[in-house]
């Protein structure tokens, strides 16, 4: 169970890690993905594909993303810090990469259009934007409560010629994006492609969105080799659904590196949630007594899901992955902390990394440690809420 | 052959066209009066909603009758406890999603439903392929594991959910889910293909909203169930007079 | 003079360009002048800090940034259009090119402060970025319009660990802000650098800032070489200072190809102009009959400055560069344009190089030409302003 | 030698500091009555700032004074006009930003200069290395073109501003824009570096606020400048009757 060589390799036919993943989908739904699945191991396999999604995340998408020493932090710190930079990925966060992807499939497999599901917006506006640049419809499923909150990505997926689409169910935020998502997903498979947005939701998604955005890790890994760290002690990742976390992890999977997923404390799927069904997986989520889905709360958008990936509760469950919670007021600081000793304001789900690298620094890192940090997107999005965060503050 | 299957055979076999409404328990305190009405106006089984925070497959209605319903309190246990009061001659059959049975325990899912009276389960979630645990667990409790057909379903799966499904076979009338469009659908061709397979009785769900639709339905397959037409009238405050109505309306209908 | 050869090499001793630049400074400035001439020859001519200076720029940086061909528009066009993607570079412009090479220079000279002039506060941000990396402080000088107008974005500098200083006087803008940096240089050369934000300013600057934005040119030289096209036909890029242009132009200064700088109709120093002197350099300046400096008029803050810097002045006189205008209409129509068709949202800097392609493609851009776009910047800024402009216009 | 050094060189041999006040040109419409209250209370020359929209070697008291004669239309010509209805005995020094008179020509900026009976000017973002055209044009007006020295400046440049300066000297207090800081600065330090290369006239300036600092600058240099101290006066709504008390203040401390 602990042979490294085991991890992160393909889940088993009917898409399973370990207990996890699997398909849990209307079965009105299940020629769809039995469908993606045979399109995306038939693409993947051929060279001519994962030529093009190459080509088009250099040329297009800004690949590859450099590893930036951050020498300050890491004198302070007393570790070796590195981070791998996917906050200058065009769109401003890793989320390109699998998009890129899962547009180029859906041309492939012959459908015009896609839809989506996006909390805070930044899978929104990355799928608008690949969908823009090869001409396919695009709808986007958003809790009302998100776009409200989020009224300027909102604006910038329709300036990307997508249609927004307010989701007014459940808590009205991303959970009932994706139920929503999936209940319109049933009524046009024909022609449209569900580009789920992480490593989530029934086979082949997890697995493929997880290959999607592997090119993470295997940049990261080469580069980390070039600077003569082969491997790194430990590499750190935020995890919302877990794709960030998913993609670097898989370029260290069958290395020593240690595996660290830092979920927000107010929907620690690991943490605090339990086995169980939903949005067509079987993974780790937060639930009441009876089963019902618990509404997960974190000041960043993107790690307010009461589930994770079923691979990481795979990677959770055989100990290979390693999973910790970081509480809000530690987030703001550590924005604060990266921004002013680095020059790099990440996103608030990327501080959650942060955070528990300045927490844990000479504690679960030993000094000396060499660590990298994926670095999963930019700020620029989140300035104005933790303006207003600080002020309150004050 | 579990109880439900023989019922549903010897009831198909009279030539009567089955009438399966659906209610969503616990949506009102009343709602077991309600599922009396129904019965008493015709309904030859129902089909119980357990309402669940995440219903994927469900409309708008039904998923605010779930959100009423849960907001009340609902949960598994209160509302088995409730359907124990219930004394009705007709099969009680629950709907819902996968994750409710899974954290409650499929052992214990099953054993509470049998001792609940209820003797189905639609669960929409749960594929074939992921439903060997389930099945083994309803098995020991005469539960029937009713397996749905979509119109997307190619011919090879049909086969096989066919023979797989227990009491009767859920003929999805359309790619939607539940409560949308007007017209009778995919359901005809649908339960077509599932005869190729298998004799076992054949219901149309799905979007069935009005008696046409349901006399349509019902007449090219052996029975009809019908959920958000039903449940906006609960949810507008409609009492088990209204239901009685409604349901007596579907019954002239397909007989 | 058209020869080629001659241009964009280094300006006289003085720091003219034909007519154009030179050092028109208060006595008191002129000894920081010479020492940051020297200063910067000398590092400019040191391997290790060029070295280093691309180091930073790759690791830290983002660099190099792509050429992404812009397909679908090409093919609406007639033409084959690629774009440098500097709106992939950390901050989200070229600016970072510029503030790299001053804030290293800063420290080889010594000093431990720097102060920038900022418009709509991409330059303000970018050193305080920069400054942040090597632990410099950091003043900002903002007009108060300007401040006001872009809270975020002085925010943002906040948090990057800079002091931003809303500037009172005048227009309360970014020429404003220019004069006050000036002001405060002067009480304070001895120990602090003035990261001047484009190829303006007295000498060393104009020069100074165009070598260190020319590796924008000199990348794209050789990837589009890459793509077999020695040289392209023409360059267009946005003249706000001018130092994304004069960047981009200096890897094609001595080829074929056309250099075409797009100004804003409201600030077009060169169609507008005529020459003047202002901010320490002789140049093309909107004034009035009585050499009062006119306040410019754009959509965009970036490109909202009266003057041009004396190398393009020298350009447009010369003839070897060619310049033309945009206005505010026309650049938010392009904005839309390029997001819907190629999910690349420009800044509105750039978006006025984007409206004239598409304005004069078939017309002064032949059919089937090779047109390089320097897409100096990301819209993400500018998004909630274009919302609100949509918004009124409905 | 052009007539300004000739009277400043020969004020100096009497044995009296200059006492040079600044006055930004239509800053109000009675400016040239406090041109002539200077004058009457003491003043031997007269600096005349041409206000220009981007003062960059300013502080706020005077850039807010330009801003307002700007506003009232004040042009090159106006105050050019308006100057040549004054009588005053003393010489009359133009201070101005270089786009002004690049802008209205070389040559006919210093024809016009010439014409209203302005006899030296003072040109503050003009080094010397780019005055050749400047000094050219000055010199065939009898236009003295008075160059500043600033704490910063090595010696040989000194020297070389002490050289090219015409008329005096002018001896920057501090590095710092006008009008700014109490002390009186390095003032001193600078009027003794000159003077190792020169014996034109040196006054000191920028910054110098008071009567106390009045006195200690022309205790170790020919003359001093006062500007926005003065100038803050005229914003205040002070008249003719405030500048003469202001400057015979200042009168009475350098005497
Ligand atoms: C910058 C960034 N990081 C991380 C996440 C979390 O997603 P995942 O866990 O799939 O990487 C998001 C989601 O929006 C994000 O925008
Ligand atoms: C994206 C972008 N492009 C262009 C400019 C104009 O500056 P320059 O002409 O120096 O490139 C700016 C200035 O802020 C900018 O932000």
């Amino acid at each position: 169970m602990s042979d490294p060589q085991t991890f992160m390799s393909a889940p088993d036919e009917r898409g399973h890690f370990g207990n996890f993943g699997g398909r849990f989908v209307p079965e009105a739904l299940m020629p769809a993905c039995f469908e993606l699945e045979a399109a995306f191991i038939e693409a993947w396999n051929d060279v001519a594909f994962t030529d093009e999604y190459h080509q088009v995340l250099r040329e297009f998408g800004g690949r590859p993303t450099p590893i930036t020493p951050l020498t300050r932090l890491s004198e302070q710190l007393g570790i070796r810090l590195f981070a791998k930079r996917e906050d200058l990925a065009h769109t401003g966060s890793h989320k390109i990469n699998n998009v890129v992807g899962q547009t180029l499939l859906t041309k492939r497999m012959g459908k015009k259009r896609v839809i989506a599901e996006t909390g805070a917006g930044q899978h929104g506006v990355a799928t608008a934007t690949a969908a823009a640049r090869l001409g396919l419809e695009c709808t986007v499923y958003m809790g009302e409560v998100d776009t409200e909150r989020q009224a300027l990505n909102v604006f910038r997926m329709e300036l990307l010629g997508a249609t927004v689409v307010p989701v007014t169910s459940g808590s009205r935020t991303l959970k009932d994006a994706v139920n929503e998502a999936m209940r319109e997903w049933v009524t046009c498979v024909e022609d449209t492609h569900y580009c789920l947005g992480s490593v989530m939701g029934p086979h082949p998604f997890p697995w493929m969105v997880r290959e999607m955005q592997s090119i993470i890790g295997v940049e990261a890994a080469e580069q980390l080799r070039a600077l003569g760290i082969d491997p790194p002690d430990m590499v750190v990742a935020c995890v919302g659904g877990g794709s960030n976390a998913a993609g670097v992890f898989a370029g260290f999977a069958n290395s020593s590196t240690r595996l660290v997923g830092i979920e927000a404390a107010g929907g620690s799927a690991v943490g605090n949630g339990s086995p169980g069904v939903l949005h067509g997986m079987k993974s780790l989520l937060m639930q009441d007594e009876f089963g019902q889905i618990q509404e997960a709360h974190s000041i960043s958008a993107g790690l307010d899901y009461p589930g994770i990936g079923p691979e990481h509760a795979y990677l959770a469950e055989s100990g290979r992955g390693e999973y910790f919670a970081i509480g809000d007021s530690d987030v703001i600081n550590a924005l604060q902390v990266l921004s002013l000793t680095e020059g790099i304001i990440p996103a608030l789900e990327t501080a959650h990394a942060v955070a528990w690298i300045l927490q844990e620094a000479g504690r679960e890192i030993p000094l000396g440690s060499t660590v990298l940090l994926n670095l999963s997107g930019r700020g620029d999005k989140d300035v104005a809420q933790v303006r207003e965060i600080l002020r309150a503050q004050r | 052959m579990k109880s439900l299957e023989t019922y549903l055979r010897a009831l198909r076999s009279t030539g009567r066209k089955a009438l399966v409404p659906y209610f969503v328990a616990g949506v009102t305190p009343d709602w077991t009066q309600h599922v009396e009405a129904a019965v008493h106006a015709g309904a030859d089984a129902i089909e119980i909603g357990i309402p669940f925070s995440d219903p994927m497959m469900d409309g708008v209605v039904i998923q605010e009758a779930a959100y009423q319903a849960l907001e009340a309190g609902t949960t598994f246990d209160t509302l088995c406890a409730e359907l124990a009061t219930l004394s009705t001659s007709v099969p009680l059959i629950a709907m819902t999603y996968y994750n409710i049975f899974h954290h409650y325990g499929l052992e214990r899912s099953t054993g509470q439903l049998q001792a609940s009276g209820i003797s189905g389960a639609i669960v929409p979630d749960l594929p074939f392929e992921e439903a060997s645990d389930w099945m083994k667990a309803s098995s020991e409790h005469d539960v029937s594991n009713i397996f749905l057909v979509a119109p997307s379903t190619p011919p090879d799966r049909m086969g096989k959910l066919a023979s797989l499904t227990e009491g009767f076979c859920y003929a999805s009338a359309r790619m939607a889910v539940t409560g949308r469009s007007s017209d009778h659908g995919d359901g005809g061709r649908v339960v077509e293909g599932i005869r190729k397979f298998s004799d076992i009785p054949t219901y149309i769900g799905i979007g069935i909203s009005t008696p046409e639709q349901a006399r349509d339905a019902a007449s090219v397959s052996d029975g009809v169930i019908v959920g958000s037409a039903l449940v906006q009238i609960i949810l507008n405050g409609g009492g088990a007079n209204d239901v009685e109505n409604f349901v007596s309306s579907f019954r002239r209908a397909i007989d």
